[in-house]
């Protein structure tokens, strides 16, 4: 029966995203700060050029002043949050450099890796489940094998594969990341493979159904080719719970990131982090844990408004 | 091929011009002024723009660099080095005493943070400049490393006004008067350097003077072993260093590639036995774990005859190195034996020993930072042939810092570190009784806790001994002391291969720690 | 996106309506994932059945052996039979598997139970604590695990386990929230049943049964997860036979030795088919029954 | 069984707009029983032929058939298939593609998910114009707005731009109809165009089917509804099975059905028939044999029904026992309100009383979102109301707790319109009783709760095998899940379910508005025959006026959330007072 389409307030649901997008921050910056506390070691010693350094007892406390650390640790974690809401990350132990310009200047590597890494995705895994639905019973069963398998490749052993094949074997493709586009394409393919195994795996589903639902067989009866039931119908429902799940998958990129960045000597977040974490680089661990952190609400929002024009039903809700 | 031979000389005429990328799987240094701190990835970085005092030629000899003479006084307190009139550093300013006084002074600041510089200077107690070519050291002992200690890059020159500006501003782009000039670094990437091109300062075993011939050198951080291969079999970089095993002897094998080894100076990669507590304070038991371990067949599958079997403390990069290759044989019977007869007979239901129904355990923390994959491969390798006679060994494969923290509170009996230094000197930092004590940072060297007063001597003796004869006497027996007393075991020089592709020319390692010097590199391309 | 979708999406709880599609007989691929999964669970629990040698034996002399009559696998840098190892590594690599699934699983239920029974302020906490979680990416989580607690195979697996506790924790209390609001709780209320008994009887059977779907699902995905760890340097320890430890040690001989890293990688990939087809198997015949 | 050639009556010179000659239509292996076979008739431009049968008789695939859409893995055979008079037996794809619109147009069986819920219904319809022919774009949506106007759905600028899913049933099946129409074609076929609706809008559309036909479009009408068929269709044709089994000109058909199916099926249907008077045939009474001397004159009753095709009383019903007061069910003043996302209100019940005496039947009727559904949550106690009260039994029952409830809750049973919902899904029927009636059991001493596990005692299982012989199930169900049973199963497991903890009011909400009339029938008698027995008192809610004139013996009307007519049924039916339910009356089809 027709529901009447109820439209929120633009501006409520604003606010409340923006109060919601600032809790989630300001749990993230929380979280990170006293789970960084607990890693062993002592934060000057890293200031000091790590355990390795021959670091004085009055090096350590001078070093200790000077970054607060030997201030009581709710005072630090104020002093921190104060920074933070003032847009400063500090600075780097390891790098002496400051964290937001640092982190800044790897966020864009990282984003168009993953980025091009998402799209293309995408596009395999509608290439893939539109290719294996409209064939047979085989089509659908290779279709389905290869995104089962797509999925549990883990990225380094993808990684490695994808080198030997088009670097070394075929000697087509650049194995470390190059200025040109040419570099991009194995770190990409290496993100965006087992995501589409399960973009696909989440698409055939309801891609199905969807090829069966009543309105693809009144299409037909108007006349409509199987193909632009496919294009016109069908695909836009199917992409519809993979749009949304974008967001968390954008997540999961991050996380893959640190293994491609590391394999193919690309500059960028994932690698970042990683030597942060190696050396106890407390500030740039927090800045990039919160610059992931706002990148996945941003990344939300979008998935959201794409839901939204992908679905107009979400609308009324 | 093995073509590249460090002084071979390049065939063909020199082409200028043209870009150098180079892929260290080395860390990426935090601070390019090797002043601050002082490890490897600095040296390999420094070598490029910084140039020290002196040099070392391939036999060992010190050579002129940027002091053209030196003498030391009789009683050995007093150094005059008179340095060259026409160097300038690369910002305008012109390099004198002056400039040598400030570097010293800069190393030995608490607040540059210095340790491996700070460490080779320790017994220098002032600095005067005679004249603007002249600077007189004065030492509080006589030092008979000093030399080699001011060939490393550790101790290179840097402008004092480039100093002046200080730590933060100096890390990330020091002035030195070396072939080639730091343009610019794109932090967790590449740093680029560019020629210098009023350069005229090589060392005296150069293969060319003026200015470099390469135009720029790109120097990114490729820190997987298999894609920095890959991207020198791509063509994508023209020289790798940490090159492993399979790729040297693939390489070695094709036209394509050429490959250098350069085993860096200092101490061999050992295993050093923790003497001061847990069950190494035993000689026995420290000899029946160097007998029971099967290091030449892991060294020659592993390494694939890249690496040799050393049986040294030190390095074969150093001519005073002793090897005594009878103690290190593999000899589980003798193990067991000794072992027997040092309190550990019983053996448990898996195999290992016990005494008093304590299981013989060894605590075997590893630094994945600095062991590479051969090298982790080897302790697994020593570890199951251990395992034969009754050691139980446990590989704890730690990040930098829990290593270090490992190593502070004494929680190891055998460990694996490398220490890189020009000459036999090392041998004092690594084992005189006084590297026992931590630093309030926890950091020490002597990890085997070597506490052994005569060794103490002979090391500190040496030290100041100036007559080359009688100091050769003096290492040997203290290497003797320290072989004998198994508190080491030897497995291979420190490793040190690149590998260059085929258009690189003219590169070679410097024979002081085996960096890389592409000043007389171009490409036939 | 709302719990709901979330759930539809990984084809939980879908019982569409008039779907009589009953699967007909067991398919062959489904056939094939069956004898897979019995020869690795035969290799976790009794591997010196499936390879008698020693997996930690060393060889030096026979290292770098390519596959063969011999050793199946080949050798690998110490001379030990990859064969041997792969097999022997299977009850680790499968135990970390299981065990951070049960983990995650485990907080999963605690959290997501929480939140779709007690709702209200709990449920708005709890989804709150998710969507924190969520901000943080696996890697990420488990990163900082492990920096506290030191890598190895007990950390891999909490950390593993933790980071993919939120993703469960929604699909329960999503899955909750819906069979709460079922037509056929209500019936029970109009029957007369007391809250008590309605939760036992109707709601958490209906909501935890798919959690055994989900539960062989997830499996593979945390060995694949634990991988990433152990090539990171912080997973499992060698010289322990782990799957991806073998594989990260492979990596740096691929020009020369492919099969180290192959085999291992094959494994790897085979258990996560293998679990993912039966665990999806499972999920069309209880969606169907 | 032979085929019965359908020939128009009458009809223009000419090839007639649709000719078909033994047609069968079979699915999966070659062996399998064809699901339509040897089927011949014919339709002639400006006339319409009704095809009726019971559900799975054939009737949707036949329509597919005709378009060329049987589907990947049908086998279509045929003498003649032809669309004025040219042939479409053998046509490829691509030819089809081009037919389909434009020479034929279906309107799909499933009208409510029959347009793309992403895309503005004014593109759907567009879409029949952009594949046939070469509109611009501007001149396409001017026809779309000529087209929806056409239809009934005025205000096209603004439709045209919403999704099936901003649209009322009603709209939506009109817009599906323009969009089959939209090129004119000579032949529209429509599968079940009325079924979901409500009786308002179901007059709408046939009003517009008669419009369409009456320009000379051959119009093929699908149902199952006889009352819908009689009033447009021309002529009919029964299908059973597959088969055609009997067919002539309307009145003919259905005023002297021949055939015992067309029989059953013009005895299933309830509007005008009285109280009381048996709707189903006896075959159709499920597989159990009547156990009861009731049951048994019932049955007995039933044939005689059958063979005059005229109402039948029944035996009188069974006095009401003397206990307890004679008002069962009382609500007052119940109001309930929804919030929306708006922030407004929405009084979906507004302030509802009535009456229900013990034994009798209350009908609730109103068109769809009245709040009849809210008003038996309502009294159900599933919702609590702003306002008002709910007594049962005489005692209160909305304002107490559900604690305070529960002991009353056994007297209060409820059938759902959605019986397969209603069910654990996980449960068999055998556990679904066995709660059920362990519920009813003996309660446990300690707690006073029910003994719930000794649901498995002989008792148990007595009372278990009495219940589905009350609902004439086959004891050979017990061990199925709902998902296995039938519409009409389920529906009985669910009355069984709700008769075990024998309830005095039973609360049905559409118990019979998904079910096929020939179910449908089945499930009103055994209503009306446990009423008989049980002296249940039925709230019974239905948007379908027929069945609620079948079955009370008092009807309310809602619209908007209020009553605005409450009667006894016969004066209701009889002398409308309201201009609401005037309006719904007349919209009422009937048998001739
Ligand atoms: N694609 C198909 N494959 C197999 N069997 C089918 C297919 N489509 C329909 N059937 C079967 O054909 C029979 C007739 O179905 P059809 O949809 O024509 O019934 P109907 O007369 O339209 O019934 P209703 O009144 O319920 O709509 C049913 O038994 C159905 O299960
Ligand atoms: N939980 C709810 N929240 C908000 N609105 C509701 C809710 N339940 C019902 N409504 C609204 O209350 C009105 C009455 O709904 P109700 O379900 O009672 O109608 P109905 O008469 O049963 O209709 P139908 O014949 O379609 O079943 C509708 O407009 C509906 O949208
Ligand atoms: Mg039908
Ligand atoms: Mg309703
Ligand atoms: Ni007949």
């Amino acid at each position: 029966m027709a529901e009447p389409v109820r439209r929120t307030p633009a501006l409520r649901r604003l606010a409340a995203r923006l109060g919601g997008a600032v809790f989630v921050l300001w749990a993230v910056a929380t979280l990170t700060f006293f789970a960084v506390r607990l890693i062993p070691g002592d934060p000057a010693e890293a200031i000091l050029g790590g355990p390795g350094s021959q670091a004085s007892a009055e090096a350590l406390a001078s070093v200790r002043a000077e970054y607060g650390l030997d201030q009581p640790i709710l005072v630090q974690y104020l002093a921190q949050l104060g920074r933070l809401a003032g847009g400063d990350l500090g600075r780097s132990y390891a790098l002496k450099l400051d964290v937001g310009p640092l982190v800044l200047s790897q966020l864009g590597g990282t984003l168009v890796l993953a980025g091009l890494a998402l799209a293309l995705a995408w596009l395999i895994a509608l290439a893939l489940a539109t290719w294996s639905t409209r064939g047979g019973r085989i089509a659908a069963r290779v279709g389905s094998g290869l995104e089962i398998v797509a999925a549990s490749l883990p990225h380094f052993w993808l990684a490695t594969a994808l080198i030997v094949l088009f670097s070394i074997w075929l000697g087509v493709l650049p194995p470390i990341s190059t200025p040109g586009p040419a570099g991009l394409v194995l770190p990409v393919l290496t993100l965006a493979l087992p995501l589409a195994g399960f973009l696909g795996q989440i698409i055939r589903e309801p891609l199905l159904t969807a090829l069966e639902s009543p309105f693809v067989l009144s299409a037909l009866a108007r006349g409509e080719s199987a193909r632009g039931v496919r294009w016109n119908h069908a695909i836009r429902h199917a992409a519809i719970p993979a749009i949304s799940l974008s967001g968390w998958a954008f997540g999961s990129l991050i996380s893959g990131a640190v293994v491609v960045e590391t394999v193919f000597a690309r500059p960028g977040l994932g690698r970042t982090l990683l030597n942060a974490v190696t050396v106890r680089d407390v500030p740039v661990v927090i800045g990039v844990v919160m610059v992931v952190a706002v990148a996945y609400i941003l990344m939300t929002l979008l998935t959201d408004a794409a839901t939204r024009i992908a679905d107009p039903r979400t609308r009324a809700r | 091929g093995c073509t590249a031979e460090p002084d071979a000389p390049a065939t063909g005429k020199p082409v200028v011009g043209g870009t150098l990328t180079y892929a260290s799987g080395d860390a990426e240094p935090d601070c390019l002024d090797p002043h601050v701190g002082g490890n490897y990835p600095q040296a390999l970085t420094g070598t490029q723009f910084l140039e020290s005092l002196v040099s070392r030629d391939t036999t060992g000899t010190i050579i002129p660099w940027l002091a053209s003479e030196w003498s030391e006084s009789d009683d050995g307190l007093a150094w005059e080095f008179t340095l060259r009139d026409d160097v300038y550093f690369s910002d305008g300013s012109p390099f004198d005493a002056a400039a040598v006084q400030a570097n010293i002074a800069h190393l030995q600041d608490p607040a540059t943070g210095s340790s491996t510089g700070y460490l080779a200077l320790q017994k220098v107690t002032g600095t005067e400049a005679v004249s603007a070519t002249v600077v007189r050291l004065t030492l509080a002992e006589p030092d008979s490393a000093l030399l080699e200690s001011l060939s490393q890059p550790w101790l290179a020159m840097e402008s004092p006004e480039g100093l002046a500006r200080g730590m933060e501003e100096n890390c990330a782009a020091p002035v030195g008067t070396g072939p080639f000039v730091i343009k610019d670094w794109v932090k967790q990437d590449a740093i680029t350097f560019v020629r210098n091109d009023t350069y005229d300062s090589p060392p005296a075993d150069a293969g060319h003077e003026g200015p470099a011939y390469l135009e720029k050198i790109v120097w990114r951080f490729i820190p997987e072993s298999a894609s920095r291969y890959a991207a020198l079999q791509a063509g994508e970089v023209d020289v790798i260093d940490n090159a492993q095993p399979d790729t040297i002897v693939q390489a070695d094998k094709g036209d394509s590639i050429q490959h250098l080894d350069a085993p860096r100076p200092g101490a061999a990669n050992r295993i050093e036995l923790n003497s001061g507590t847990g069950p190494f304070t035993d000689p026995k038991v420290r000899e029946a774990f160097i007998r029971s371990a099967n290091v030449d067949d892991g060294v020659a599958s592993l390494f694939q005859g890249t690496a040799k079997r050393s049986s040294s403390a030190l390095s074969s990069a150093e001519a005073l190195g002793v090897s005594r290759p009878k103690l290190f044989e593999y000899d589980p019977k003798a193990a067991g034996k000794l072992l027997d007869s040092a309190g550990w007979s019983e053996t448990d239901a898996d195999g290992y020993r016990t005494r008093d129904g304590k299981r013989l355990t060894v605590r075997f923390p590893v630094s994945t930072n600095q062991s590479i994959p051969a090298e982790q491969s080897l302790f697994e390798q020593i570890q199951a042939t251990a395992k034969e006679t009754g050691f139980d060994v446990k590989i704890t494969p730690m990040d930098l810092s829990s290593w270090y923290g490992a190593l502070g509170s004494g929680d190891y009996d055998a460990v694996s570190a490398p220490y890189t230094k020009v000459g036999p000197d090392v041998l004092r930092i690594l084992y005189h009784s006084d590297g026992i004590t931590p630093a309030p940072s926890g950091y020490f060297a002597n990890h085997a806790q070597v506490n052994d007063p005569t060794l103490d001597e002979l090391l500190t003796e040496a030290g100041r001994e100036s007559d080359a004869g009688k100091r050769k006497a003096l290492y040997t027996e203290a290497q003797d002391r320290i072989l004998e007393g198994f508190y080491v075991l030897p497995l291979y020089d420190q490793q040190n291969h690149y590998l260059l592709g085929a258009d690189v020319e003219g590169a070679r390692a410097l024979p002081t720690v085996s960096t890389p010097t592409f000043y007389d590199a171009w490409l036939s391309r | 996106m709302s719990d709901l979708e979330l759930q539809a999406e990984l084809g939980l709880g879908a019982r569409r309506q008039g779907a009589t599609r009953r699967p007909r007989r067991i398919a062959v691929a489904e056939g094939l994932a069956g004898a897979v999964a019995l020869f690795l669970v035969l290799s976790a629990v009794m591997p010196q059945l499936v390879a008698p040698g020693d997996p930690l034996a060393i060889d030096p002399l026979q290292a770098f052996q390519p596959p063969s009559l011999p050793h199946w696998f080949g050798t690998d840098e110490s001379g030990r039979d990859l064969y041997t190892r792969v097999v022997h590594g299977t009850g680790n690599s499968l135990l970390i598997g299981v065990l951070a699934t049960t983990i995650g699983l485990g907080l999963g239920v605690l959290l997501g139970t929480l939140a779709g029974m007690l709702g209200g302020f709990v449920d708005f906490t709890v989804n709150r604590v998710l969507e924190v979680l969520f901000a943080f990416p696996g890697l990420l989580l488990a990163l900082l695990v492990i920096l506290i607690y030191g890598p190895g195979v007990a950390t891999a697996t909490i950390a593993v386990g933790l980071s993919t506790a939120p993703g469960y924790a929604r699909i329960i209390r999503a899955q909750l929230v819906q069979v709460r609001s079922s037509a056929f709780v209500e019936a029970a209320t109009v029957q007369g049943l007391t809250p008590r008994r309605i939760l036992a009887r109707h709601i958490l059977p209906n909501t935890l049964a798919p959690l055994l779907v989900l539960a062989t699902l997830g499996v593979g995905q945390a060995i694949v997860w634990a991988t990433a760890l152990s090539y990171l340097g912080l997973g499992a320890q060698p010289p322990a036979a782990e799957w991806g430890a073998m594989l990260s040690a492979g990596r740096t001989y691929i020009t020369s030795a492919w099969w180290m890293s192959f085999f291992p990688g094959l494994f790897i990939v085979l258990t996560a088919v293998t679990a993912t087809t039966l665990g999806r198997a499972i999920e069309r015949r209880m969606r169907h029954a | 069984m032979s085929a019965h050639p359908v020939t128009p009556a009458a009809g223009p010179a000419g090839p007639p707009a649709l000719r078909v000659r033994n047609l069968s239509v079979g699915f999966g292996r070659s062996g399998a029983d064809p699901v339509v076979s040897g089927i011949s008739f014919e339709v002639a431009a400006g006339e319409c032929l009704a095809i009726v049968g019971e559900s799975g008789s054939g009737k949707s695939v036949t329509a597919r058939t005709l378009l060329g859409l049987a589907g990947a893995d049908a086998r279509v055979q045929a003498d003649e298939m032809s669309i004025a008079g040219a042939s479409v037996l053998a046509l490829s794809e691509a030819s089809w593609r081009r037919r389909r619109g434009r020479d034929v147009g279906l309107v799909l069986q499933d009208a409510l998910s029959s347009l793309d819920p992403l895309r503005p219904v004014g593109r759907e319809i567009a879409d029949s114009l952009r594949l046939h022919t070469t509109l611009a774009p501007a001149e396409r949506s001017s026809r779309v707005l000529e087209l929806l106007d056409s239809v009934g759905l005025p205000d096209g600028e603004l439709r045209s731009r919403q999704r099936s899913g901003e649209l009322s049933g009603g709209q939506r099946q009109r817009a599906l109809i323009a969009s089959a129409i939209a090129l004119d074609p000579p032949l529209l076929i429509a599968d079940e165009p009325t079924t979901a609706l409500d009786v308002t809008v179901q007059a709408q559309i046939l009003e517009l089917l008669e419009r369409i036909k009456r320009r000379g479009t051959a119009l093929i009408l699908i149902s199952h509804d006889l009352a819908v068929v009689s009033r447009i269709a021309d002529r009919v044709a029964v299908m059973s099975n597959g088969r055609i089994v009997e067919t002539g000109p309307t009145h003919e058909v259905l005023g002297r059905p021949r055939h015992a199916e067309t029989r059953a099926m013009v005895a299933a249907v309830p509007a005008g028939k009285p109280r009381g008077t048996l709707l189903a045939a006896p075959r159709a009474a499920g597989p159990a044999a009547p156990a009861t001397a009731a049951a048994a004159a019932a049955a007995a009753a039933a044939s005689a029904a059958t063979s005059a095709a005229t109402a039948t009383p029944r035996p009188a019903r069974a006095a009401a026992p003397d206990i307890g007061p004679a008002i069962v069910l009382e609500a007052t003043g119940l109001t309930k309100g929804f919030r929306m996302p708006g922030g407004t209100r929405l009084l979906a019940v507004d302030d509802v009383s009535f009456r229900l005496e013990r034994g009798t039947t209350l009908g609730i009727v109103g068109e769809s979102g009245s709040g009849k559904t809210t008003t038996a949550r309502l009294v159900l106690a599933l919702s609590a109301p702003d306002h008002g009260e709910v007594r049962v039994l005489g005692r209160p029952w909305s304002s107490v707790s559900e604690q305070d409830r529960r002991p009353l809750r056994t007297s209060v049973g409820a059938i759902y319109q959605d019986a397969l919902g209603s069910f654990d899904p996980r449960l068999s029927v055998r556990d679904i009783l066995r709660h059920a009636v362990a519920l009813d059991g003996p309660r446990r001493p300690d707690t006073g709760r029910p003994a719930l596990f000794g649901a498995h005692n002989g008792e148990a299982q007595a009372r278990v095998a009495e219940l589905l012989d009350r609902v004439r199930l086959s004891p050979a169900l017990l061990d199925r899940r709902p998902l296995e049973l039938s519409g009409g199963q389920r529906q009985r497991v669910g009355i069984a379910r709700a008769l075990a903890s024998r309830p005095q009011i039973l609360v049905c909400d559409e118990p019979v508005s998904a079910l096929d009339v020939g179910v449908q029938a089945q499930v009103l008698d055994l209503l009306d025959e446990l009423q008989r027995e049980l002296a249940l008192s039925l709230l019974f809610i239905s948007h379908d006026l027929g069945v609620v004139q079948h079955v009370s013996d008092r009807v309310a009307v809602m619209n908007e959330g209020r009553i605005v007519e409450q009667a006894d049924a016969p004066s209701f039916f009889a002398s409308p007072t309201h201009p609401y339910t005037r309006r719904l009356l007349s919209a009422v089809p009937r048998l001739p």
